[in-house]
């Protein structure tokens, strides 16, 4: 039971990283119904700037953690502009090529820079801590909490503030939030903003547990596209919910089936929902 | 207050409108005729910044607006209430209702007020205050649409066929709602398939046929135009 | 029909220089070069069936290709199968698992599908990796053999490995030709344009997106099996995602849709590579933005971009001339419309 | 009677689109629905074309139950459709537009492609000479080889319907045939419909343009709310009051 419950937990960790990148990549799938398959290179960026903040001008983790978030949602909000804006009327098929594009040539940019080693990010909670007779490290402490207090905030910006609304009517009808007087070009800049710092934000939390090196972003990307894929295109719970029903799933698997195929996991499951359904569960009518 | 100069818009090689001239008064209720497809949709859509004009210019209390964002339209006091609604059919009614007031966003005395008026002019959207707006019957959504467009206050409404779809009764009701909106101080733009009912309220019309008018008068001539009625009103 | 003689004789003038290519230049280099950029061609024609005429973006297939060349593979080096045999299997075997796929990632459209293949082509890497016992994994897989000889011709030199890999190129270019001319061309044009049309023309849509996935899996495992006996070492990269994106980015270059753009995107695109070497894996840094741009700002590549302009001014003369002949109805008629 | 619907039901969630609809189309004769908007009408098309599966109740294609097949087969047994927006390909000419209509009607497959058997060219002959047979009837020739995106709106409503005859059909769908297409022109469309139905082929169709439907429909079935509230030729529709209120509006009353 101890040792079902310890799985849990990491469940829990993992899924806890899932869901903020799953989150990134909803929420510009619903502004923009692009999938942004250069949002795992995002992720990688941000585990790298984190980590040269940290090592190179020896800044304490946290600071590290938010200069990431703002460069990376920068570097979001530009890709924005100058990539997808311009491809906002094309055939669909071309805004999925650019963001390959991209995602090839940042990856080939943190080679070049960074190297293509395998790094250890330093973390202060290193620490083992004893909760209710279950251990675990600081680190996957702070992952599970600080992804659920970023949660809350973000429930609490969307559903509660006006211009966290934008986000969520411009998702549900892009003409009608621009007829009511909503700046589109802002909010999807703002979306593209927010999406970036969640993955910057995963990444840093992620790395000190997981490595850093140009490849990050391949399998948390492609993990990220099945769970919005099972929680719904667009949909903001349901890239959290898929999110910890996949980092649950993971090792769960990994302890009863096999740790070695634990990544398998995922392809498995977006085998089966679109086997049953090939668009996706819980498609809501009435998304324009 | 709001005249089109001359104007024409292009999709790619086919010419949605020619050369229209258009001209409203402070006060008026003005309402454009024609089938579907005539280009009507299209004016609204150009005049409120969606489409871009290939030619001519509009202008709006003296200031030309044709290069403006939609949203800066807004701001203007320029609100469509576009066809096909285009509600947050997730959101609750009072969710919309709230958007639509966006660009008051931060005098939230002056949100309450605009709310209880439209509250008062549909009470139905007051007692679906929780629903979700996709879950409102045809009628509701259209009043729940020119409802969203009111919460900003617009000094000039656009009503893109805001009887479509609608039950015989409710239509009439909706032109009621129409005309005291209008007595209410806005000016309102209206385009309509129903002619007949239209032109009762309405100040005066033009007609729209294959992307230009066609004809064009106060109301009362239009209703005594026979082509008008053969092509339009089917008697 | 001049236009269609002209493309006829410059598509002969290309095969005429490319079965003297190494009397031409008899430089073992370049002729490696050319034979490895004539794989790639296969391998893009065989994406370009399925993406630029069925309509369908798949980013499974350098794991395709992977399959097709580590099959070959294991056929000769572990099961010890002839050459020949091993090389048909590996074809074979290659689509029926690009079949069992297709079953499923046919019935989603666009982003499900590209999400699922680019996936598909994951898992394929991932195996490929893991499984060292049957792949060499990381190690690599080494000892491929050059194809066997048929009859008096052998497959020693790099000259008669050029002819051949050129054999098979003009193969699938001629098969491509064929196809997209025919009805059946027509037919995966249809899907391209409107599924929900080609229903409605009676047009079974899943068999013939599933006949055009596993005739582009095909082509593509050719590739992969031409390059294993050509390059006889493969490492598990040669099915990873980087892979995938230089096949798009040849397409692309060259034209999705177009006969005759595999040839000339791999052709510039890995001359330009040539040119590039100095940057090595950080090609990338290059290629990543022309992709991204080109998608932007010309989409139609380089053969997309010439038939597009030939189209608009044949219809400008063809225009110009009815307005001769029939100037007085036309104005009637804009008259009319006006 | 050509087709049939019996009790025909569709429901999206709680809403109920098509309400229990009964309707023939009848063999040889102009058949229209009419309806306020969002009355059904386009589901009501997407349920005997084969888009949407019905909730209950049947659909009977000269005398053969065909609820269940899929959109292709429905095609091939002799129901073609055509879209309220024109899907046709705007890169290529109406004449390659058209030339796939008649696709389902050969058989050559994959290797008669790549070998071009004497059955390829045979078909191929054959589709080309139905695709220019149809543009002929549909007053196209002139533009056969015009690229679809130079085309006016309506001769690409008219490309649409070649395509669909292409098909060989028995009764031919039309979705809103006259939408977005001057009243001059409209005429023209009208001309064409007495004209197919002349020739033989049942027509069905959904319009707006009252006016047209009036002028020639043989029989028109009024839905509104996703039910069945009157059937009859255009005289009894006219004066029936139901009809009138439901339809024509309070201000026709008055």
């Amino acid at each position: 039971m101890e040792f079902f419950i310890q799985q849990l937990l990491n469940g829990l960790t993992v899924g806890s990283v899932y869901s903020l990148v799953a989150l990134g990549l909803t929420l510009v799938y619903g502004i923009l119904h692009i999938p942004n398959f250069a949002h795992g290179a995002l992720y990688m960026m941000g585990g790298y700037v984190t980590l040269t903040m940290m090592s190179k001008s020896g800044l304490p983790y946290w600071l590290a953690i938010v200069i990431s978030m703002i460069v990376i949602g920068t570097l979001g909000v530009l890709l924005e502009r100058l990539v997808f804006y311009p491809l906002r009327d094309a055939p669909p098929l071309h805004d999925k090529i650019a963001a390959i594009g991209i995602l090839l040539f940042l990856e080939a940019f943190a080679q070049f820079v960074w190297g293509a080693d395998y790094q250890t990010m330093p973390t202060p909670y290193g620490k083992v801590v004893n909760l209710f007779g279950l251990t675990l490290t600081a680190q996957r402490l702070l992952i599970i909490t600080s992804t659920i207090a970023i949660m809350v905030l973000l429930y609490f910006f969307l559903k509660k503030t006006f211009i966290g609304a934008t986000i969520i009517a411009m998702s549900q009808n892009r003409e009608g939030a621009n007829l009511v007087g909503i700046n589109i070009n802002k909010v999807a800049m703002m979306t593209f903003m927010i999406s970036g710092s969640l993955a910057a934000l995963a990444a840093s939390l992620a790395s000190p547990i997981n490595l850093v090196f140009p490849g990050m972003g391949h399998l948390v990307i492609l993990k990220a596209f099945v769970i919005i894929i099972l929680g719904g295109m667009g949909s903001v719970p349901g890239a959290i919910i898929g999110g910890y029903i996949l980092g649950f799933s993971e090792s769960l698997g990994a302890t009863y089936i096999s740790n070695d195929y634990k990544d398998i996991i995922a392809f498995v499951i977006l085998v089966i929902i679109l086997t049953i359904k090939p668009t996706g569960l819980f498609v809501r009518r009435g998304q324009s | 207050m709001l005249e089109l100069r001359n104007v024409s818009v292009q999709y790619g090689s086919f010419t949605a409108v020619q050369n229209v001239n258009i001209h409203v008064h402070e006060g008026e209720i003005v309402v454009l005729l024609g089938s579907n497809g005539a280009g009507k949709s299209t004016v609204f859509r150009t005049i409120s910044g969606l489409n871009k004009l290939s030619k001519g210019e509009i202008v709006f209390k003296g200031n030309r607006i044709d290069r403006y964002s939609p949203d800066r339209i807004v701001q203007l006091g320029i609100v469509q209430c576009a066809e096909g609604r285009k509600l947050f059919s997730r959101m609750t009614v009072y969710e919309n209702l709230l958007m639509g007031a966006y660009i008051h966003r931060k005098e939230k005395e002056k949100i309450k007020q605009s709310l209880n008026h439209v509250y008062e002019l549909f009470p139905i959207l007051k007692e679906k205050r929780n629903d979700l707006a996709g879950a409102l019957s045809g009628g509701q959504q259209q009043m729940l649409a020119i409802g969203r467009a009111l919460m900003s206050r617009p000094k000039l409404l656009l009503l893109d066929e805001p009887s479509i779809g609608l039950a015989p009764l409710i239509v009439e009701q909706m032109f009621q709602i129409i005309k005291q909106i209008n007595k209410e101080g806005t000016t309102i733009l209206l385009a309509e398939q129903n002619a007949h009912a239209a032109l009762h309220i309405a100040h005066k019309g033009y007609v729209f046929e294959n992307g230009t008018i066609a004809v064009q008068g106060t109301s009362q001539e239009l209703f005594a135009n026979d082509n008008v009625h053969k092509a339009y009103i089917g008697t | 029909m001049i236009a269609v003689l002209k493309q006829k004789k410059i598509a002969a003038l290309a095969i005429l220089f490319a079965l003297a290519f190494p009397l031409l230049i008899p430089n073992n280099y370049y002729l490696h070069m050319m034979t490895l950029s004539f794989i790639w061609m296969i391998a893009v024609y065989g994406l370009n069936l399925l993406a630029g005429y069925t309509g369908y973006l798949s980013l499974a297939h350098a794991g395709f290709f992977a399959i097709g060349a580590y099959t070959l593979a294991i056929l000769t080096v572990k099961a010890g199968l002839n050459f020949w045999l091993a090389f048909f299997l590996s074809c074979v075997i290659s689509s029926f698992i690009g079949f069992l796929v297709g079953l499923v990632a046919l019935r989603t459209k666009e982003h499900f599908f590209a999400i699922y293949t680019l996936c598909v082509g994951y898992i394929i890497y991932l195996v490929i990796d893991k499984w060292d016992n049957l792949t060499g994994g990381v190690r690599g897989f080494i000892g491929i053999p050059s194809p066997a000889n048929i009859g008096p011709i052998s497959f020693q030199t790099p000259v008669s490995q050029y002819y051949l890999v050129l054999f098979f190129l003009l193969l699938v270019v001629f098969v491509m030709y064929r196809i997209v001319y025919s009805l059946t061309g027509r037919t995966y044009i249809a899907i391209r344009n409107s599924e929900e049309l080609a229903l409605t023309i009676g047009i079974s849509t899943m068999k013939d997106k599933l006949v055009s996935f596993v005739l582009s899996i095909f082509f593509t495992s050719l590739a992969g099996a031409l390059y294993a006996s050509f390059i006889r070492f493969l490492g598990p990269d040669i099915g990873y995602i980087s892979v995938m994106f230089d096949l798009l980015i040849f397409l692309l270059v060259g034209g999705i849709g177009t006969m005759s753009g595999p040839v000339v995107g791999t052709l510039l695109m890995t001359s330009i590579s040539q040119q590039l070497q100095f940057l090595q894996d950080y090609r990338m840094l290059i290629f990543g933005p022309i992709l991204t741009l080109l998608v932007i700002f010309y989409p139609r590549g380089v053969v997309g971009g010439v038939i597009h302009w030939k189209t608009k001014r044949t219809e400008n003369n063809r225009d110009s001339r009815v307005g001769k002949i029939s100037s007085h109805s036309s104005n009637e008629k804009q008259v009319k419309e006006g | 009677m050509l087709l049939e619907t019996k009790n025909l039901t569709k429901r999206f969630g709680g809403l109920i689109a098509v309400n229990n609809v009964n309707f023939s189309i009848e063999r040889g004769k102009i058949n229209a629905i009419i309806g306020p908007n969002g009355a059904g009408k386009s589901t009501f098309f997407n349920l005997i074309s084969g888009f949407h599966k019905p909730t209950a109740g049947q659909i009977i294609f000269k005398g053969e139950d065909i609820t269940h097949l899929p959109a292709n087969k429905r095609a091939k047994l002799g129901i073609a459709r055509t879209f309220q927006t024109t899907h046709l390909f705007e890169q290529s000419t109406v004449l390659d537009n058209v030339i796939i209509g008649h696709r389902l009607r050969t058989s050559s497959t994959l290797f008669d492609a790549i070998f071009r058997t004497k059955r390829l060219k045979r078909e191929e002959a054959q589709c080309k000479e139905k695709a220019m047979e149809v543009l002929e009837f549909v007053g196209l020739t002139d533009a056969a080889h015009k690229i679809v995106a130079n085309i006016s709106q309506e001769e690409k409503k008219r490309a649409a319907f070649a395509l669909a005859l292409a098909t060989d059909p028995e009764v031919i769908l039309l979705d809103e045939p006259a939408a977005g297409v001057n009243p001059d022109e409209t005429e023209g469309l009208e001309e064409l419909i007495v004209k197919m139905a002349e020739y033989g082929i049942t027509v069905c169709l959904i319009e707006h343009k009252m006016q047209m439907i009036m002028k020639i429909a043989h029989k028109i079935m009024v839905l509104n709310y996703g039910e069945k509230i009157a059937e009859g030729t255009p005289e009894e529709i006219k004066n029936n009051e139901i009809v009138i209120q439901a339809y024509l509006g309070g201000s026709a009353i008055a």
